[in-house]
C-alpha cells in the first residue's frame, strides 16, 4: 500500500501546481508533474515482487511467464507519455503567443487584459 | 463487419492527405474532408440498418480474443450518435469552405482528426482505447480553439487545454485505478468482473472517470471553459465542438455508468442533481450575456444539465428522453451556431448590439436563426419540443418539482433565445453591409432546418429512435455481444 | 552558440543517430523499440537544430517540408496498422527463426514506421519553437 | 483570498480520496487478477514473433491504440504550426472575432 503513496503525492503536487500557480509555464509543467505521477502509479500496478523484465532472454515461456513484470501497463505508459509530449508542446507554442499578446505569464492578469 | 467504424480511418486519411496535397496547391485543400465526411456519412447510413434489425455488432481489431485485443462494439445507440456526427461533420466542413481563407490546410487537417477522435469514442469498446481517442478529440480542439491568435482566442485556448488535460488525467487514473482491481480494460469484461470485486477502489475509480468526463462534457461545477473556449473559436469550430465534441463526453459518461457500472442509484441521483444544477446556472448565465457566442455557450450548458436531469431519473423513459434529447440538441446547436456564424462572418465584433448596425442579414439567416432558438426552447412543432415533452412526463413521474424546474428553464431559453433573435435580427433594417452568403453556407443551414422541422412535425421518429437507443444500454446485451 | 557547443554537436551527432536507429530497429527483441528509437533519433536532430540555430541547419529543412514528411509518415503508419488489420503477418511469421533481426514479422516494420512518425513530429515540433 | 481556501479544501478532499482508493488497491507485488497479463506473456513469442512482450502489445495486440496515438502526435505538430505560423497575422484578423 505504501508504494503507491509516492506516484499519489506527485499527482496532488500537480493538482496543487496547475490549481494555485498564477504563471503559465508552472501551470504546464505541474501537469507534465501530475501525469508523471499517473505514469508512476501504472507502472507500479504491473509490478511483480522479483519480477524480470518482460522480454524473452534464453529463458522457455513457461517461467518467463512466471517471473516476467506485467507488460500492459508499460504499454499504456508508453502511449501516454506521447501524449504527454504532443500536450506540453502545444502549451508550450501557446503560451509563446500568449506572452507576446498579454506581455505577461500571469494567468489572472491575463484573465482581466482579455477585453 | 462495421463499416461505420471505417468513417474513422476515413477521416484520419483525409487529414493526413490534406497535409500532403497542401505542399502542391491550396486550392484543392477544403475538397478532400468534404468528400471524406460525405464517404463518412454513407458508411455510417450503411451500418444502421444492420444494427437496427440485427442488434448491436462486435468487430475485434485484428482477430484478437474480446479482452484480449480492442474490441470495437456498434450499437443501436453508437450508429445513430455516429450517423449525426458525420452530417454535421459534412455540414460543418461545408460551412467553412469559404469561411476560413488562410492556413486551411491546417485548419481542415485539424477539424477531421477531430471528427476522427469523436467516432474512435463512439466505436470504442475498451476503456484506455476511450481514453486515447478523447486525447485526439482535445488536442485537435486546443489547436482549433486558439486558431485566431487574437487575445481572446489564445486565452480560451490555454485556460481548455490546462482545463482538459487535468480532465484527460483524472480519466486515465481511473483507468488506471480500475486495471489495478480487475485487470482488464474491455468494457464489457470490467462489467463482468467489478460486481465480485468488493471495497472502495471501483467507486472511487468511477468517481474519477465521472469528473473527468464531466469536466470534458463541461457540467455545472466546470462549465468555466465552455464560454471561453466557444468564443475565441472561429463558428463552425464552436459549432463542431458544441454540436459533436460535447455529446461524445456525455455518451463516454453514460457508457461507463451503465455498461462498466451497471447504473448504481447513488450515481444517478448525482446526475440527476448535477443536471438540475447546471440546467439552471446554464439557463441564467446564458441570460445575463450581451454576446452572442458566450450567450450560446450557456446554453449548450443548460441544456447538457436536460440531458443529465433526464437521464439521472433512472426510469426508462427518462433515459429515452435523455437519449433523443443528445440527438435533438446537436443539430439544434449546431443550426444556432452556424446561423451565429454567418451574421459574424462580416460583423466585427460578437456583441449582440454592436452586429445589429454592421449587419444587414438576409432572411434565410433570419429564419435559422428564429427555428433554432424556438426549437431549443421546445416550442410544439419542432424537434426540441419532442424531447423535452418527454423530459416533462418523465420527470413528472419521478417528482413534479423537477418538471416546474424544467418548465421555468424552457421559459428562460425561450426568453434569452428571442432576446438575441430581437437584438441581432429585427433592430436593423437599414445600417450595415449586405452580407452576400455563398451556396456553402446555404446549403448547411437549409439542411438543419429541414432536420428540425421534419423530427418536430413527425415525432413518431424521434420517439422510435429512443427506444431503440435506450434498448443498448442494458448491460447482459452489450456483454453477450462483446464476448461472445 | 560558440564554437565548442558547435563541434561537440557536430561529434556527437552520428553517435547519437547511430544508437536511436539500433533501438528502433531492435525493438522487438531488445528493449526500446518505436517509440524510446525514434525519441532518441529526434534528439540527435534537436542537438544540430539548437547548436546551429542561425547557421546552415536552416536552409536544410524547410518549414513546410518538414510538415509534409510528416503527413507522408502518417500515411505510410495509418496504412500499416490498418494492413495489420488483416492476418498477413502470421505467412510472414512462419518463414523466420525467431530472437534474429529479420524476425518479429511484421513488429519491425512497424517499429520503424512508428519510429519515424515521431521522429518528424519532435523534430518539427523543436524546430517550429526554436524558429520562434 | 478566500479562493485560496476553497482550493485547499478541495486539494484536501481529493487527497483523502485517493488515500483511500490505493489502500484498497491489491498488495504491490501480488499478481493476482493477470489472467490478461499472463497471457501477453506466455503467447507474445508465438502470435507475433517479438520477444519484446511490451513492443508486442503496443504494435500488435493494442495497434489501434498506437494509431489512435499517433494521430494526437500529429494534432500536436499541426496544433504546433496554426499557433506559431511564420507570418504572424497580429491582432488584427479578417476572418471572425
Amino acid at each position: 500500500m505504501i508504494e503507491y503513496l509516492i506516484a499519489m503525492l506527485a499527482v496532488l503536487l500537480g493538482i496543487y501546481a496547475v490549481a494555485f500557480k498564477d504563471n503559465l509555464i508552472k501551470k504546464v509543467m505541474g501537469l507534465s508533474i501530475m501525469s508523471n505521477g499517473i505514469h508512476l502509479f501504472l507502472i507500479s500496478i504491473g509490478y511483480r515482487t522479483g519480477g524480470t523484465i518482460p522480454i524473452l532472454k534464453d529463458m522457455d515461456i513457461a517461467s518467463f511467464a512466471q517471473l516476467a513484470v506485467d507488460p500492459l501497463p508499460q504499454a499504456f505508459v508508453l502511449t501516454s507519455i506521447v501524449i504527454n509530449l504532443s500536450i506540453t508542446a502545444v502549451a508550450l507554442s501557446i503560451i509563446i503567443l500568449v506572452y507576446r499578446q498579454f506581455g505577461t505569464l500571469d494567468a489572472s492578469k491575463i484573465r482581466e487584459l482579455r477585453g | 463487419m462495421i463499416y461505420g467504424f471505417y468513417a474513422v480511418g476515413v477521416f484520419l486519411a483525409s487529414a493526413f492527405l490534406t497535409g500532403l496535397v497542401s505542399i502542391k496547391s491550396d486550392k484543392y485543400v477544403p475538397h478532400i474532408p468534404i468528400a471524406a465526411s460525405l464517404v463518412a456519412v454513407l458508411l455510417t447510413a450503411i451500418t444502421l440498418p444492420r444494427v437496427f434489425f440485427w442488434g448491436a455488432v462486435r468487430m475485434q481489431m485484428e482477430e484478437w480474443v474480446a479482452p484480449i485485443g480492442i474490441s470495437i462494439v456498434a450499437d443501436t445507440l453508437s450508429v445513430t450518435l455516429a450517423l449525426i456526427t458525420t452530417i454535421i461533420a459534412f455540414l460543418v466542413l461545408l460551412f467553412s469552405y469559404r469561411y476560413i481563407s488562410r492556413n486551411s490546410a491546417k485548419y481542415y487537417s485539424l477539424l477531421s482528426l477531430m471528427f476522427a477522435g469523436v467516432l474512435g469514442i463512439l466505436y470504442t469498446g475498451d476503456i484506455f482505447n476511450m481514453f486515447v481517442f478523447f486525447e485526439v478529440l482535445s488536442v485537435s480542439s486546443y489547436g482549433l480553439v486558439a486558431f485566431y491568435r487574437n487575445r481572446v482566442s489564445l486565452e480560451a485556448g490555454i485556460k481548455y487545454l490546462i482545463m482538459g488535460s487535468v480532465a484527460t488525467s483524472m480519466l486515465l487514473l481511473g483507468v488506471a485505478m480500475l486495471y489495478g482491481v480487475a485487470g482488464t480494460v474491455n468494457m464489457a469484461d470490467l462489467a463482468l468482473k467489478l460486481p465480485s470485486i468488493g471495497g472502495i477502489v471501483p467507486a472511487v475509480a468511477l468517481a474519477l472517470i465521472m469528473a473527468g468526463i464531466a469536466l470534458k462534457a463541461g457540467i455545472f461545477p466546470f462549465h468555466a471553459w465552455i464560454a471561453d473556449a466557444y468564443e475565441g473559436a472561429p463558428s463552425p469550430v464552436s459549432a463542431a465542438l458544441s454540436g459533436i465534441g460535447i455529446k461524445a463526453g456525455v455518451y463516454a459518461m453514460l457508457r461507463v455508468v451503465f455498461i462498466v457500472f451497471n447504473a448504481p442509484a447513488v450515481v444517478l441521483d448525482i446526475l440527476l442533481v448535477f443536471g438540475v444544477a447546471s440546467m439552471l446556472i446554464g439557463a441564467l448565465l446564458a441570460l445575463g450575456q450581451d454576446n452572442l457566442k458566450r450567450m450560446l455557450a450557456y446554453s449548450s450548458v443548460s441544456q447538457i444539465g436536460y440531458i443529465f436531469m433526464a437521464i439521472g431519473l433512472g426510469t426508462a423513459l427518462g433515459t429515452a428522453a435523455g437519449l433523443l434529447h443528445i440527438v435533438n440538441h446537436m443539430i439544434i446547436k449546431s443550426l444556432l451556431f452556424l446561423s451565429a456564424g454567418t451574421v459574424l462572418w462580416k460583423a466585427k465584433s460578437t456583441n449582440m448590439k454592436e452586429i445589429a448596425n454592421t449587419v444587414r442579414t438576409t432572411p434565410l439567416m433570419t429564419y435559422s436563426f428564429l427555428f433554432g432558438v424556438l426549437a431549443l426552447a421546445g416550442i410544439p412543432l419542432f424537434n426540441g419540443f419532442v424531447s423535452k415533452w418527454l423530459i416533462y412526463v418523465a420527470s413528472f413521474e419521478k417528482m413534479p418539482l423537477l418538471t416546474v424546474i424544467a418548465l421555468v428553464t424552457s421559459a428562460i431559453t425561450l426568453a434569452y433565445g428571442l432576446k438575441a433573435f430581437y437584438a441581432v435580427f429585427l433592430s436593423n433594417e437599414k445600417a450595415g453591409t449586405k452580407v452576400v452568403m455563398p451556396l456553402s453556407m446555404k446549403i448547411p443551414l437549409v439542411v438543419l432546418i429541414v432536420l428540425v422541422i421534419v423530427l418536430g412535425v413527425v415525432p413518431q421518429i424521434g420517439i422510435w429512435l429512443a427506444e431503440m437507443m435506450s434498448g443498448s444500454l442494458d448491460l447482459s446485451l452489450y456483454t453477450g455481444v462483446v464476448l461472445g | 552558440m560558440d564554437l565548442i557547443i558547435k563541434t561537440i554537436s557536430r561529434v556527437l551527432f552520428p553517435f547519437v543517430l547511430l544508437m536511436g536507429i539500433y533501438v528502433a530497429i531492435y525493438g522487438h527483441i531488445s528493449p526500446g523499440g518505436g517509440f524510446s528509437g525514434g525519441a532518441i533519433i529526434a534528439t540527435s536532430f534537436a542537438l544540430l537544430v539548437i547548436a546551429y540555430t542561425e547557421g546552415d541547419v536552416e536552409h536544410r529543412f524547410t518549414k513546410e517540408e518538414l510538415v509534409d514528411i510528416k503527413a507522408v509518415s502518417g500515411l505510410i503508419l495509418v496504412i500499416l496498422i490498418i494492413s495489420m488489420g488483416f492476418a498477413w503477418r502470421l505467412e510472414l511469421l512462419k518463414t523466420q527463426t525467431p530472437l534474429v533481426l529479420w524476425s518479429g514479422g511484421f513488429t519491425p516494420i512497424l517499429n520503424v514506421a512508428g519510429a519515424l512518425m515521431v521522429i518528424t513530429a519532435i523534430v518539427t515540433i523543436i524546430y517550429a519553437l526554436v524558429k520562434e | 483570498m478566500e479562493t485560496r481556501y476553497v482550493g485547499l479544501v478541495s486539494l484536501v478532499i481529493v487527497a483523502a480520496f485517493m488515500m483511500l482508493a490505493v489502500a484498497g488497491l491489491p498488495g504491490f507485488g501480488s499478481f493476482q487478477q493477470k489472467e490478461i497479463a499472463t497471457y501477453y506473456l506466455e503467447n507474445s513469442l508465438e502470435d507475433t514473433g517479438s520477444a519484446n512482450a511490451v513492443n508486442s502489445i503496443v504494435w500488435d495486440y493494442r495497434g489501434y491504440d498506437t494509431l489512435g496515438e499517433e494521430t494526437v502526435l500529429f494534432c500536436a505538430a499541426l496544433g504546433v504550426f496554426t499557433i506559431i505560423r511564420r507570418r504572424f497575422s497580429g491582432p488584427h484578423h479578417k476572418d471572425d472575432l
